[in-house]
């Protein structure tokens, strides 16, 4: 296996999160697409593991921490998106634009 | 290593086949028309990229990236569908209508990220295949050098726990609060 | 107390083995190392007023006077310490420090340039104050007045005692807000805080390059105190001869928007939006000098580094002296036309500094101040008499206000340069030019002495003679303000003998003996004698100046106010139309009356008046173009179109800002590509 | 391997553990007419915080932790410091704030006690993953908190762009990190420095480089990063915008400062240009939108990001100069220090006035001196240094910016000087359009009656009051924070 097989597929799927959230009305949607970049990211930092090989696992650790932190902020994403929801009745972005200039 | 080399090895195939799933599913995550679907490919990517963490030698983060995504924020993401009544079924306008912008820039940055990718590492072979790193060593990183950011870790956790709840959770009404503490 | 004293006394002394007996200096004893006291009162001062003074009689001016009446004894007994023997002395505290390299610290240099100018800014302010005790009295806040103005008086004496570069800023940036404050004092009135607002930035665009200036100098030489930069500059250090010129440059920029030159002149005119006092103390005596001041400080850097910088200063102070002293001709209100004059002869201070002359420019400094703040007070006693500042309301306050008028004289004389103290500075500043070389920058300057002695003939006809055209019955100011007038009246009438060429005063010396007390000479070319030819040159066109001014606005009541109101010189004989047809047929009743009648009125009409007619509408309509075409189109239209040009960008990118998340998120992204993207193929 | 903790070392950090868990404890037992208890309990805990750092201080020996990664030297303490102080100072503003308006109050103060941890945290962190656990303390709880006031819309909305954007700069902060790793096979920021050296060619190192900068110019909203400060500016509370556009904004130069100059050294030319180029947008663009802006807070937002600007200078002038950098971090912290001050000082005031006029448009400010001139000479000092113009605070982080610069010397950094300068001279011009509004309008409208701003509210505004007047005159104060900073970039 080439490490650079890993990269490109990886880099695939950040260039697919960046598009869902640059196209996605709705807020989990953009979410979604959210967590395909980070998934990308572990990809990066697990296929980078397995050619440095270190004595502490760094690539691995690494990609345990983005995990938790993703999971923590899909918990913060979704609790925005409940509290814009009760408000206006709708979860899509473009919908809010008060503020501006 | 040559293209022959290359496919001579039956691992690559199993990498084509689980990546090649993985680019499907991920684009689909960004263009389906149904939430639920978007949600569900999510899954399929994360299984594949899961089977991909087994080829690299990290068994350990493949499971906890089963167990966490596809067992717990999966149902998150589905349970926040369900309740914001986001129509479930088919659905144009899911995504806005300025695509061409978004999609260039989108592949701008893939074509930069893959050149710096297979300029810096074009070469470069794996070599150890299948031997998963000893979860023993993740255990004593964590729980040694990486403490601090493990303990800090999990204040990050419960400080999105907790404003989380606060936030998404229904303000009562003064009335129905004077009710309650009456009780 | 840290002083630095020592190290500065052996800088001092080595300078004097070196290369000078000229540094003679004893250290000023008690009253050098307590004149700190002079930079703090005026502040305790605001403190106190702001506190107590609502409640006292004069609401808190009682304050503001005693402190600068006891800064007074301070730099009264200073400055005849310095005529006799001379005082240096430097007390620093540090307050901080940029690592192990460059010191912050505040304190007072004590030395004959900072002495003049303590006892002129507490003498001066302490007369302004008492003058404005009374000017002031049942105006509206009367005690924020004499709050900002003992800040004024704290911060410009923060400035002059500065002992480096830094505390300099400090003051020079107090004085602007308090000058700030109090233009923009009858903030009822939109025009004034507009005009307070067009001085703030005109000077804060200008002190950006004071600071960078500061900066520069600062890090070559490695401290901001003015004695090692001077002694650096002296010694023509590398590290400072390498920026020299920029530094120079940059200084010279703040210099010139604090001295209101060309093209910065633009805020002091209607700076005079302020109260009378205000404009007498900072637009004439002491704030408007600190560029000058600045020039005078930092002059060992122009004098042996940064001579290119000098041509530059040359040329604006000469475009300043004579360009801006023409616009006095046309104005109407009489604080304007004395703003204009402050200005032509802060052009007059900044080019004799620049050709060399450090003793002249800081001595015509010396004798403007008390001539023009007894103008300035001279003209706020007749607009507290007539409440309005034109003069075409005025007119006849000679019988009615006789001691205005008489102090108005000495210090309209003193300006113009006809026998008063402003004739002997003026005329060393010429001898300065004549020494130099510059011809023509001499020429101009004679050319100057004309049209500030024309305008002041002017001035002076429209408001004491002719008939009063105003409302009420002016009267004259009550005490508290002719005092002051007369006291002023003294000094700029005499100042000029502090330093006649060879003269030296018994117990007070000279004024070149008084600044020569500095840590490096000042390489002064002082005129040894009179130069009697340039002298009597100045005096000439001077006297001609008043003669022509006086004969078109002499007291012909009924058309004063006419000649006055030409606007372009081609019209001028026109608007006169009818006076030409009466003359003609006097003409020809004379002509009929006797040869001699006629051939004396024939010259009168045609030739005389002739001649003065044409000099003054050609001097007239010069004022005029300069002011519309220039000032008020070109230098004001400049700022104004900046000003537009920003604002208009300023809506441009504001429109980026569009409220949608995605776009904002597209234009993140993009910002990374285009980074990336310019590193790939640019770098 | 077995690693020894340093108790002392980290003490300050558990204080405001112990600090956090009291609050939420208390918010549990404490009945709602007693929850301000969790304020007073979290001012405290904070407070305790600082007197450990003291010892510290006076200690002055640096303590290394977990083979290098946890730091603690003069430089994570004066940030410690800083970090410490300015969050007390947004307690005092919370205190009334949270309380008058019915918000959950222990949630809040939990909540901003994690962000400060995790300041805490990443001003000690030296590699990679403890600084990116760090930051994402120190955001996550923001995101939350700048959707506080929940029924309001405008809060929404700021609370999801500032999220939208978050998390977009984490993941491509993330996808840098990651490459720096696979290429170096070093998290560590001393093990980083020395195998990046001589690499500044590699372009995937320049993409890592580049990506880890956008990461950081998300968090100290430099332009083209910045379009959520202003909205997200607005539309939060506004103790939490104070915090945002202080804590937040120091720890993302904190961030940036370790891991460019400590991570990064050998490859300054990568990071320094582009650093040049986002101070000059930063200081252009923001400087030019906040001229056309009616609303104070939305002002201020470009305000911080322009002033964010004027930090990034001295930074890029000795990377893209080859100059010594120790005066560059001096001066970066110095202005952090000083513009902590100043701009916390803004928003108090902003808090106050917001409560006389009911509005946050500067036109319900006219006149605002005359009716209340204690507040007018507030807002005065504070704009006034915000401007620049001495002998407030301002002036002196303005002068350390432009001194470093000076040092630095070379062409662009010339270019980049006229910028700044250009840039100082537009800025004074809307602060003193707030001032002059103040001052010299005439009143319109309604005001509240006057009412006495709260004991904390009023401490607060005392605090920085005093600060920004002492540092105008006595400048050494902030050189401290200044030489603490040299000492880490000279390596000693």
């Amino acid at each position: 296996m080439l490490l650079s097989q890993f990269l490109v597929l990886a880099a695939a799927l950040f260039a697919f999160g960046i598009y869902g959230l640059l196209v996605r009305r709705n807020m989990v949607l953009i979410l979604l697409s959210v967590e395909l970049m980070l998934n990308a990211v572990n990809i990066n930092l697990i296929a980078f593991e397995s050619v440095l090989v270190s004595s502490e696992a760094i690539g691995q650790v690494f990609a345990i921490f983005v995990i938790t932190v993703a999971a923590a902020e899909v918990g913060i994403g979704l609790a925005i998106v409940l509290m814009i929801f009760r408000n206006r009745k709708s979860a899509n972005v473009d919908d809010l634009s008060l503020m501006r200039w | 290593m040559t293209f022959v080399d290359w496919v001579s090895a039956p691992v690559n195939w199993a990498f084509t086949i689980i990546g090649l799933a993985v680019l499907v599913s991920g684009f689909r995550v960004v263009t389906a028309n149904n939430v639920v679907h978007a949600a569900l490919y999510l899954v399929g990517a994360l299984a594949g990229t899961a089977g991909l963490f087994l080829m690299l030698s990290a068994e350990f983060v493949a499971w906890v990236l089963v167990l966490v995504y596809i067992g717990a924020v999966i149902v998150l993401f589905l349970f926040g569908i369900m309740i914001t009544r986001a129509p479930t079924g088919l659905d144009e306008g899911l995504s806005s209508d300025h695509k061409v912008l978004p999609a260039v820039l989108a592949l701008a940055m893939f074509l930069m990220m893959a050149w710096a990718s297979l300029d810096a590492f074009g070469a470069q072979v794996i070599a150890s295949t299948g031997e998963p790193v000893p979860t023993e060593i993740l255990g004593e990183a964590l729980l040694g050098r990486f403490l601090i950011p493990f303990e800090i870790v999990s204040f990050v956790l419960l400080a999105a726990l907790i404003g989380g709840i606060t936030l998404a959770r229904r303000d009562l009404s003064p009335a129905e609060e004077e009710e309650r503490s009456a009780v | 107390m840290v002083a630095s004293l020592s190290a500065l006394y052996n800088l001092a002394i080595l300078a004097a083995e070196d290369v000078s007996e000229e540094v003679l200096a004893g250290d000023g004893g008690w009253w050098a190392d307590t004149a700190g006291i002079m930079l703090i009162l005026p502040f305790v001062a605001f403190a106190l007023i702001l506190i107590f003074g609502k409640k006292l009689k004069h609401k808190g001016g009682e304050i503001a006077v005693a402190a600068l009446a006891i800064n007074l004894v301070w730099a009264t007994v200073l400055l005849l310490m310095n005529a006799n023997g001379g005082v240096l002395d430097q007390t620093t505290f540090e307050i901080g420090r940029i690592g192990s390299g460059l010191v912050f610290e505040l304190g007072w240099v004590v030395d004959g340039l900072s002495i003049l100018m303590f006892f002129l800014v507490n003498f001066v302010g302490l007369l302004v104050f008492v003058y404005a005790l009374g000017y002031m009295k049942g105006d509206v806040r009367v005690d924020w007045f004499f709050a900002a103005f003992s800040l004024f008086a704290g911060a410009m004496l923060i400035l002059v005692g500065a002992p480096n570069l830094v505390q300099l800023i400090i003051g020079w940036e107090g004085v602007g807000l308090a000058s700030y404050f109090l233009i923009g004092f009858y903030w009822e009135d939109i025009t004034n805080v507009k005009a307070g607002n067009k001085a703030f930035l005109t000077n804060k665009v200008a002190d950006v390059g004071l600071i960078l200036g500061a900066i520069l100098v600062g890090v070559a030489v490695g401290s901001w105190d003015f004695g090692a930069i001077d002694f650096a500059a002296f010694e023509g250090a590398p590290e400072l001869a390498a920026v020299a010129s920029v530094g120079g440059l940059l200084l010279f920029l703040g210099a010139i928007g604090k001295s209101a030159q060309f093209p910065f002149h633009i805020w002091l005119p209607d700076a005079m939006a302020g109260p009378t006092p205000v404009s007498a103390l900072m637009h004439a005596a002491t704030m408007v000098t600190a560029g000058v001041y600045l020039m005078a400080r930092m002059f060992p850097l122009f004098q042996y580094l940064a001579q290119n910088v000098r041509i530059v200063m040359i040329v604006i102070g000469t475009i300043t002296l004579f360009g801006i002293g023409l616009l006095a001709i046309v104005a109407d209100d009489i604080k304007k036309v004395l703003a204009y004059s402050t200005v032509s002869q802060l052009g007059y201070m900044m080019t004799a500094i620049a050709a060399g002359g450090y003793t002249a420019g800081m001595f015509h400094l010396l004798t403007h101040a008390t001539f023009k703040a007894l103008l300035f007070l001279g003209a706020g006693s007749v607009i507290h008499s007539v409440h309005s500042n034109n003069m075409s309301d005025m007119g006849g306050l000679r019988k009615f206000m006789p001691t205005t008028y008489w102090t108005w004289i000495v210090g309209a004389l003193a300006l113009s340069g006809i026998g008063l103290s402003g004739f002997w500075s003026k005329d060393e500043i010429l001898a300065v030019m004549g020494e130099k070389g510059l011809s023509i920058v001499l020429w101009i300057s004679i050319a100057g002495a004309f049209v500030t002695a024309f305008y002041m003939a002017r001035a002076t006809s429209l408001i004491f003679f002719g008939t009063y055209k105003g409302e009420g019955t002016p009267h004259e100011s009550p005490r508290i303000l002719t005092v002051p007038l007369v006291i002023l009246a003294v000094p700029a009438a005499l100042a000029g003998f502090l330093n006649i060429p060879g003269l030296s005063i018994p117990g007070l010396g000279n004024v070149t003996e008084w600044l020569a007390v500095r840590l490096v000479p000042m390489g002064d070319p002082h005129a040894v004698a009179i130069n009697f030819g340039l002298a009597g040159i100045g005096l000439g066109v001077a006297i001609l100046g008043a003669v022509v001014g006086w004969l078109i606005y002499h007291p012909d009541a009924e058309t004063q106010l006419e000649r006055d109101s030409f606007e372009i010189p081609v019209l001028y004989p026109l608007l006169r139309r009818k006076y030409y047809i009466d003359d003609l047929a006097l003409g020809i009743v004379a002509f009929v009356k006797g040869p001699l009648a006629r051939f004396v009125d024939w010259t009168n009409t045609y030739v005389l008046d002739g001649i003065v007619n044409g000099v003054g509408g050609l001097v007239k309509g010069l004022g005029v173009f300069v002011y519309d075409t220039l000032d008020q189109r070109g230098v004001d239209g400049v700022f104004n179109g900046l000003s537009a040009a920003t604002d208009g960008a300023g809506s441009v990118v504001r429109r980026w800002q569009s409220g949608r998340i995605q776009q904002y998120a597209a234009s993140f992204v993009a910002g990374v590509l285009i980074l990336v993207a310019l590193f790939v193929f640019v770098i | 391997m077995t690693f020894q903790i340093d108790y002392l070392a980290i003490a300050p950090e558990l204080i405001v553990v112990a600090t956090m868990v009291t609050v939420l404890a208390l918010d549990l037992i404490l009945p709602r007419p007693k929850k301000y208890w969790t304020a007073t309990v979290a001012v405290a805990g904070t407070a305790l915080a600082l007197v450990p750092l003291a010892f510290l201080v006076f200690d002055g020996e640096v303590r290394s932790m977990f083979d290098g990664s946890y730091v603690v030297d003069e430089f994570a303490l004066v940030l410690k410091g800083l970090f410490l102080v300015a969050a007390y100072i947004v307690f005092l503003m919370s205190h009334n704030y949270i309380e008058s308006e019915r918000y959950y109050q222990g949630e809040y103060y939990f909540l901003l006690l994690s962000s400060v941890l995790g300041s805490l945290v990443m001003a000690s962190s030296r590699d990679l993953i403890t600084l990116f656990i760090g930051i994402e303390l120190v955001t996550g709880p923001l995101y939350m908190l700048a959707g506080w006031r929940k029924g309001d819309v405008k809060s929404n909305e700021a609370s999801m762009k500032y999220f939208i954007l978050g998390i977009l700069s984490t993941a491509i902060l993330l996808y840098g990190m990651s490459f720096l790793y696979g290429l170096t096979g070093e998290i560590t920021f001393s093990g980083l420095a020395e195998a990046t050296a001589g690499m500044a060619d590699e372009p995937a190192l320049i993409l890592a480089v580049l990506f880890v900068i956008v990461g950081f110019g998300f968090k100290i909203s430099a332009v083209p990063f910045h379009f959520w400060a202003p909205d997200a500016y607005e539309g939060a509370p506004t103790p939490i915008t104070a915090y945002l556009s202080v804590n937040s904004k120091a720890a993302g130069f904190v961030a940036m400062l370790a891991v460019m100059y400590l991570a990064l050294p050998g490859v300054a030319e990568i990071w320094a240009p582009a650093l040049w180029l986002l101070a000059a947008l930063s200081m252009t663009i923001a400087n030019l939108a906040a001229l056309r802006q009616t609303n104070i807070v939305r002002l201020l937002a470009y305000s911080s990001v322009a002033q964010a600007g004027f930090m990034l200078v001295p930074f890029a002038a000795a990377g893209v100069a080859g100059a010594d950098i120790q005066e560059a971090f001096a001066a970066t912290v110095i202005y952090l220090v000083i513009y902590a001050v100043m701009n916390l000082g803004a928003f108090a005031v902003v808090i106050v006035a917001a409560r006389r006029t009911r509005s946050g448009e500067l036109s319900a400010w006219s006149g605002l001196a005359r009716v209340d001139p204690k507040l007018g000479v507030l807002v005065a000092i504070f704009f006034f240094s915000l401007a620049g113009i001495p002998p407030l605070a301002g002036w002196f982080a303005k002068f350390a910016m432009f001194r470093s610069v000076m040092i630095a010397g070379g062409a662009a950094t010339v270019v980049l000087a006229a910028i700044a300068t250009i840039n100082a001279v537009i800025a004074l011009y809307y602060y003193a359009k707030v001032v002059k509004t103040v001052w010299l309008d005439d009143p319109i409208g309604e005001l509240a009656d006057e009412v006495e701003p709260v004991g904390s509210l009023r401490l607060a505004l005392g605090i920085t009051v005093v600060l920004t007047v002492a540092i105008g005159f006595f400048p050494s104060l902030a050189t401290f924070a200044g030489d603490a900073a040299r000492v880490i970039a000279s390596g000693g």
